[in-house]
């Protein structure tokens, strides 16, 4: 059979519409959807898998064959989420969590591919930056996100990995998971500014939005110069930050990657599958279960990636898709696939 | 049944009345609306929050509230997969796992009622204490290894497999409601709580086993989070601490616009079931009308308003006290 | 100044029905300056519904109403209070977790702004010295006892703004139920000093006070005035007859003394309980009859409170069937046979949202009930029953208790406990507060009733002949201890005189 | 003051007492916890709470309860930092920020009291609605743009800026908490809300402007939320439309932990403030200890029980009742 557009429509899910990421995530949806002209539907699941799983059920009750891309709010979410695709004869790319043996090979061709950034890589990067930047000596305080979200999970096992193997003059003070919120960050940012004063030397954060509130309490705390962070997601404000060199260009390390990114790879990849161009059956594992470049940004190299942020970034990335395919567009071309591999 | 509770029956008619509007509206904006797909996907959804709206109404008609459910069910959920065949370990304790996670909302519920009825503490912050140790016992189960799912493929179809047209989830829901509903009318139990809610003192003085009976609400309460903390889990496949979020947001309110008074001695489980309807369909309505996300809240945050102004005008008299 | 018009109150042609039920019927009365007036009649005539609706809680369905001569409508209490209006409501309305002072602090009522305490502590103090009674302004409601709150009440209603236009008119309804002797005596010293300033409407059901307070008796039955004479111009008996329509009251006989049976139901030794009462000692039998009297505040009520486990005690012992009590609870008590009839029934008694028929079931639900369950015909079956025996009106038994007369929710009240069979022990506090002559009297026959059938009863009666009438053995008590026995079986010769004497 | 309200100050000792006793525990536990700089990072934390409780204890006190608080903060935080010098905008109104914001908190109190008490719906359901509309507003003002920050350091400075050796913050909450005091004892209004909430039925029938009053309380509540969500912004030096995250389930428990009873006619400010300071204390001890995070919630829950029972004990008759 062949396809029909008019069959079909975009469905992008995301964890909220209250983070630069989400919205980066709907902005490359929306990108996707004009350029291959079938329309977009935005499902916000306001941060509750319940929310997340009756709005998508409630989308695909809508009667046209769903592409879609599901940022999942939990790992756990992923299952109930893919099986509702299948019945709904759709495809599905998950991105960031699943359970982690819960594999699309397994599942069908319905579950197109799960994708995300090394986590592990992300949490190395700024090792790095922060062992480097302390010249392999110092305490750090660190601050997951959501405690039992993969994504974090990998960050924090990655992190520690690389100081334990390569910084071991580097000493890592505490451990506070502030659940991706800047508040939550700057509350207990501050509470261990108390309990280890000017015993931290560095912090990292999960994400850029916890680490934009530890920032602003060492600030306050006028710490900030005293102290260097890295984090993951080189948002719009740190970016600033970076520029300004805001504390003594306190911020040291970064990873880039962009939601308008993953949504639109995603997207993509579930397109192709749908209109037959691929057979989900017939590719490589780690086109199934992908794992995408993510580089490592400093203050030296942040200029490097401006240019994703520009208004037309979107549009321009789709483009390049459309040539390329989802696994070799810059900067996230496939960087390897299968489970990620923990360090231990 | 009319001389006992002539009130009973008037709430709803507006409630449904009001449901009815939204749901003429809905289908206007999207005709998928009133698609059997989607209906049975709104039963499947509202499965959960109705088994936990039962314990939740008696707690409110006591005048007391319970906060805990998300709690508990992330415990149960949690202990109920890890004991089932699941991913992570390779036990399988069948229907034990069943009883010890209910075993778990039991507890939790008995701990909170002892405490709010024998220390006399304000139910508020016990069973704001109970969610805490809930979710603590979910996370510490959880532990930092991976998530568990569940193996049994026969378990994880059963919530969504039809039985008569209507998915199993709901049919289990249906058993739950109405034997709240009996034990709510024909026991002393049930009358006892309105009772109690209605004017402790005057119940003490007449002997009431007032005690016992909040005890009972409470641990009621627990153990039905307790078991849709399973059914949520057997939903997903696989287990989260977290997997009640937003249950209590849609439990209590729906209580409250099914005219559960939150002080007491009013209301009964099938009006409040009738609210889990309304918020339920609200939400999926709001998506199919495929309202812009940015606008969802505002547009919920309306709309639900509305609907309790709606439903509230039949009985409202001069000298009506809404709290 | 020009002199205020001589007639305060004119209603002309007021109804207020509710639903089928007409509790007022094109009622007109005209009440002149500086006037007593006593209104009587039945339970349920529709005396309080009147009066609401000059209080403006209640507005007439139809009829006008004029004060000091201009026509006014009440849409809420606020018009009331300043048209000039007080009243004291059947039932206590007071804020309990408020000051003395902020209770009487109506005129401000009205206001959000900034409050004096000072000026309204003053005001207060002033207030309640008016009528007599010395309460600290600043105490909280809650703290007070039943009685202290009454007079608060009466207090307010005094206290209204004396710089109001015309004349004040005073509304009292049965304010005098739950006093004792000599607050009454105050209450009546307190109303002839109105005159002076106000017009006062008063409603009691014990007539000889209604005789030496008012000036004119207004007689109400089902919602009608049936007869409006000058005092010096009617008999107690013409009143009565007036207010049960023809009947002329019966001279009821005296209960026949039983020779007291063997094992005392309960029997209490030395107790005490610190700041209310000490070595209170007494037994009741089965088909027995103990009268606890006293001055308000003399501690009857704690007694009996201790006896159902409702108020813990420091020392001494409760027996109840020769079992001395221990860990004593008001569960306990209940299940062991006691039944509590508490003085302040709209806090205690009754579940005023309920159904007259959930009420009287509350304790007891005869076959209406197998194990857990219930069976609600055979309830409404049993309410019906009640109904009938001690006459309710109306007699319909779904009705939410809030909408039944004051007088027939005591009714209610009481058949909750009387329904009970294995009650062996009837402790009742104010028993007949609020019922009329007729009630007071099928109440009565039902107490006694209750009691031949072998319960024991230990009543706090309302009025002293009540004891003389019932009792087998009086205690008298004073500050918490008792100050005298009488043993009616003997001495039967007893006067209200000589129990005052042992009173004070 | 003593003799107007016997009762007011009895509570509070018990609750001081148990604050003392967990700071001695934390101070053994960490020597850090009893540092100048944690007193004040302390200091700084409650201010936000400190502030929405002056509003929240109105309410309860009426016997209602107020939802939106989380709303409304982020309606009014995203609302002043885009009128203020931010990175997004070129905007600066100056102090017409702070109008506008707090003005959004004055409208949807102004709305949710208006509806609850003239059309009589119950407040749990309305502020739940205004809690939605405001998480809207914030939405929809944080639309798809970057995430605004403050440009003035001196804004951002502000809070943490000491005077006479005490955060600003906490000197600004001093200044609305004192004011609250005032207004619940000295008036007619705070007096009101108080006899409200004890008997409605008699604040009618002596006259009472019982809607207004309750308008007047919600409408405090809503401006005070606002401010709280423009001080946690500037605590912040960031916009965000759910930064008030978590700040409901501190101030309500904290009331009730005070002895604000949620059926009204109860408590005070004062009360409510220490039983702030509690759950803060509790909360930032916990990470001072170095509680291990997986246990960290269990802890919480049930040192929060335990806290509630220590100070349930000394005010408890055989005829007390708790809700
Ligand atoms: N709110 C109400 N709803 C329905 N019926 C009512 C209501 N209030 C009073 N009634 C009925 O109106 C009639 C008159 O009641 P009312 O209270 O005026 O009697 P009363 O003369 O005060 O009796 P009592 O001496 O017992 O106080 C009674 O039949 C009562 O049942
Ligand atoms: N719960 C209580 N707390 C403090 N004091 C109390 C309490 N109950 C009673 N009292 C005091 O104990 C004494 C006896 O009160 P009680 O009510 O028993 O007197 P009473 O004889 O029943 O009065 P009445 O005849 O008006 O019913 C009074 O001084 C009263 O103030
Ligand atoms: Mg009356
Ligand atoms: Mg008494």
């Amino acid at each position: 059979d062949t396809f029909k557009k008019e069959d079909w429509v975009l469905v992008a899910s995301v964890i909220n519409t209250t983070n630069p990421y989400m919205i980066s995530n709907i902005e490359g949806a929306k990108a996707m959807s004009a350029k291959l002209g079938i329309p977009l539907e935005i499902v916000n699941s306001n941060n509750s898998s319940q929310t997340e799983i009756s709005s998508i059920l409630a989308v695909l009750a809508s009667g046209k064959k769903p592409i879609m891309f599901v940022n999942t709010v939990a790992s756990s979410d992923a299952p109930t989420i893919v099986d509702a695709v299948g019945k709904a004869g759709g495809f599905v790319t998950i991105w960031w969590n699943k359970p982690a043996d819960y594999h699309p090979v397994d599942v069908g061709n319905h579950f197109v591919a799960f994708q995300k950034h090394p986590g592990v890589s992300s949490g190395r990067c700024g090792a790095k930056a922060i062992g480097d930047a302390l010249g392999g000596k110092g305490g750090v305080v660190m601050l997951p996100g959501v405690q039992d979200s993969t994504t974090s999970q990998t960050r924090v096992a990655g992190f520690e990995a690389e100081i334990k193997e390569n910084y071991p003059g580097i000493k890592i003070l505490d451990s506070r998971p502030s659940n991706w919120d800047p508040q939550l960050g700057a509350k207990n940012a501050r509470d261990l500014i108390v309990k280890f004063g000017s015993d931290i030397n560095g912090v990292w954060a999960a994400d850029d939005g916890m680490q934009i509130g530890a920032m602003q309490a060492f600030e306050n705390a006028s710490l900030l110069d005293k102290v260097k962070f890295a984090s993951d997601g080189l948002y719009p404000t740190t970016l600033a930050d970076i520029k300004s060199g805001r504390g003594k260009n306190a911020i040291v390390g970064e990873t880039f990657h962009r939601g308008y990114m993953a949504s639109s790879v995603g997207l993509y990849t579930a397109y192709l599958a749908a209109t037959g161009q691929m057979d989900p059956s017939k590719q490589p594992l780690e086109k199934r279960e992908s794992l995408f470049k993510l580089s490592c940004v400093t203050p030296e190299n942040y200029k490097d990636y401006l240019k994703y942020d520009e208004a037309d970034a979107p549009a321009k990335f789709v483009e390049q898709l459309e040539k390329v395919g989802p696994w070799a567009a810059e900067p996230m071309p496939l960087s390897g696939g299968g489970a990620e591999v923990m360090p231990k | 049944m009319q001389l006992v509770l002539p009130k009973e029956w008037k709430g709803p008619a507006a409630l449904i009345a009001s449901i009815v509007v939204l749901a003429i509206v809905f289908t206007f904006l999207n005709p998928r609306f009133g698609s059997v797909e989607n209906f049975r996907n709104i039963l499947f959804q509202v499965a959960v929050p109705l088994i936990i709206i039962v314990g939740t109404t008696f707690v409110i008609q006591l005048g007391s509230i319970d906060l805990s459910v998300q709690g508990v069910m992330g415990a149960a959920g949690m202990a109920w997969i890890l004991l089932s065949a699941n991913t992570r370990l390779e036990t399988d304790y069948g229907i034990w796992a069943w009883f010890i996670a209910i075993g778990i909302g039991v507890a939790l519920g008995l701990l909170a009622g002892a405490l709010h009825s024998l220390v006399k503490v304000p139910s508020f912050v016990v069973t704001l204490g109970t969610w805490y140790i809930g979710l603590g016992i979910g996370i510490i189960l959880y532990g930092d290894d991976m998530l568990p799912s569940l193996k049994s493929n026969v378990l994880m179809a059963w919530p969504t497999k039809l039985t008569l047209g209507l998915p199993n989830a709901f049919w289990l829901a249906l058993v739950i409601l109405a034997a709240g509903a009996l034990l709510s009318r024909f026991t002393h139990f049930g009358r006892g709580v309105l009772a109690i809610g209605n004017s402790e003192t005057i119940a003490r003085n007449t002997g009431m086993p007032v005690n016992l009976m909040k005890i009972i609400a409470f641990t009621l309460a627990g153990g039905l989070s307790a078991l849709a903390g399973i059914l949520a889990t057997m939903q997903l496949g696989a287990g989260s601490p977290d997997l009640g979020s937003g249950q209590l947001f849609t439990v209590i309110p729906a209580a409250v616009i099914g005219g559960t008074a939150l002080n007491g001695g009013e209301g009964g489980i099938m009006r409040s079931a009738v609210g889990v309807l309304l918020l339920i369909i609200l939400n999926n309505g709001l998506v199919l009308a495929g309202v812009n996300p940015s606008y969802q809240s505002g547009v919920f945050g309306a709309i639900l308003i509305a609907a309790i102004v709606a439903v509230a005008r039949p009985d409202r008299g001069i000298l009506k006290i809404a709290k | 100044m020009i002199m205020a018009p001589s007639t305060v109150l004119k209603l002309k042609k007021i109804s207020r029905a509710f639903g089928h039920v007409s509790a007022v019927k094109s009622i007109s009365l005209e009440i002149k300056r500086g006037e007593v007036i006593g209104l009587v009649g039945e339970n349920g005539a529709g005396k309080s519904t009147l009066l609401k609706i000059l209080a403006g809680v209640e507005q007439p369905d139809s009829g006008t109403m004029e004060i000091n001569g201009k026509l006014v409508t009440f849409r809420s209490p606020n018009d009331a209070v300043r048209a000039g209006v007080g009243v004291v409501h059947q039932e206590q309305s007071l804020f309990t977790n408020l000051t003395v002072a902020e209770n009487l602090d109506t005129r401000n009522a009205g206001r959000i702004g900034v409050k004096n305490w000072a000026r309204i502590n003053s005001e207060c103090t002033a207030a309640l010295k008016k009528i007599g009674v010395n309460l600290d302004p600043t105490a909280r409601v809650s703290d007070l006892s039943f009685v202290d709150r009454q007079m608060v009440e009466i207090a307010r209603a005094v206290a209204i703004d004396p710089n109001t236009t015309g004349t004040p008119l005073i509304i009292l309804d049965e304010p005098t139920a739950v006093l004792e002797q000599n607050e009454t005596d105050v209450l009546e010293r307190e109303i002839r000093n109105l005159k002076e300033i106000a017009s006062v409407i008063f409603v009691s059901h014990r007539l000889d006070e209604i005789m030496r307070i008012c000036d004119r008796v207004v007689v109400m039955r089902s919602g009608k005035i049936v007869s409006d004479k000058k005092t010096t111009e009617v008999t107690k008996e013409d009143l009565f007859r007036d207010m049960a329509g023809g009947v002329s009251q019966t001279a009821h006989a005296l209960r026949k003394r039983w020779p007291a049976g063997a094992k005392p139901a309960v029997e209490v030794r030395e107790l005490a309980s610190k700041g209310k009462f000490k070595n209170i000692s007494f037994t009741a039998r089965p088909g027995e009859i103990v009268a606890l009297v006293g001055s308000n505040a003399s501690g009857r009520e704690a007694v009996a409170r201790a006896i159902f486990g409702a108020e813990t005690y420091d020392s001494g012992t409760i027996e109840v069937k020769s079992k001395p009590v221990s860990r004593w609870s008001i569960r306990k008590a209940v299940q062991a046979g006691l039944a509590y009839l508490p003085a302040e029934r709209k806090v205690e008694g009754m579940i005023a949202g309920l159904s007259a028929t959930r009420n009287i079931a509350l304790v007891y639900q005869g076959d209406g009930s197998s194990g857990p369950f219930l069976n609600l015909s055979k309830l409404a079956a049993v309410a019906q029953s009640w109904f009938n025996r001690l006459d309710v009106r109306p007699n319909t038994i779904s009705r939410p208790l809030i909408n039944f007369s004051g007088g027939n929710q005591q009714k209610v009240v009481l058949a909750k406990w009387l329904n009970s069979p294995h009650t062996d022990v009837l402790l009742l506090d104010h028993p007949l507060r609020g019922l009329d002559v007729g009630a007071a009297q099928t109440v009565n026959a039902q107490i006694i009733k209750t009691c031949e059938s072998g319960a024991a009863v230990i009543i706090i009666p309302d009025t002293i002949e009540e004891a003389l009438e019932m009792a087998d053995e009086i205690l008298v008590m004073r500050d918490g201890e008792v100050s005298a026995r009488h043993d009616m079986r003997t001495k039967n010769n007893l006067t209200v005189q000589d129990i005052l004497a042992d009173m004070v």
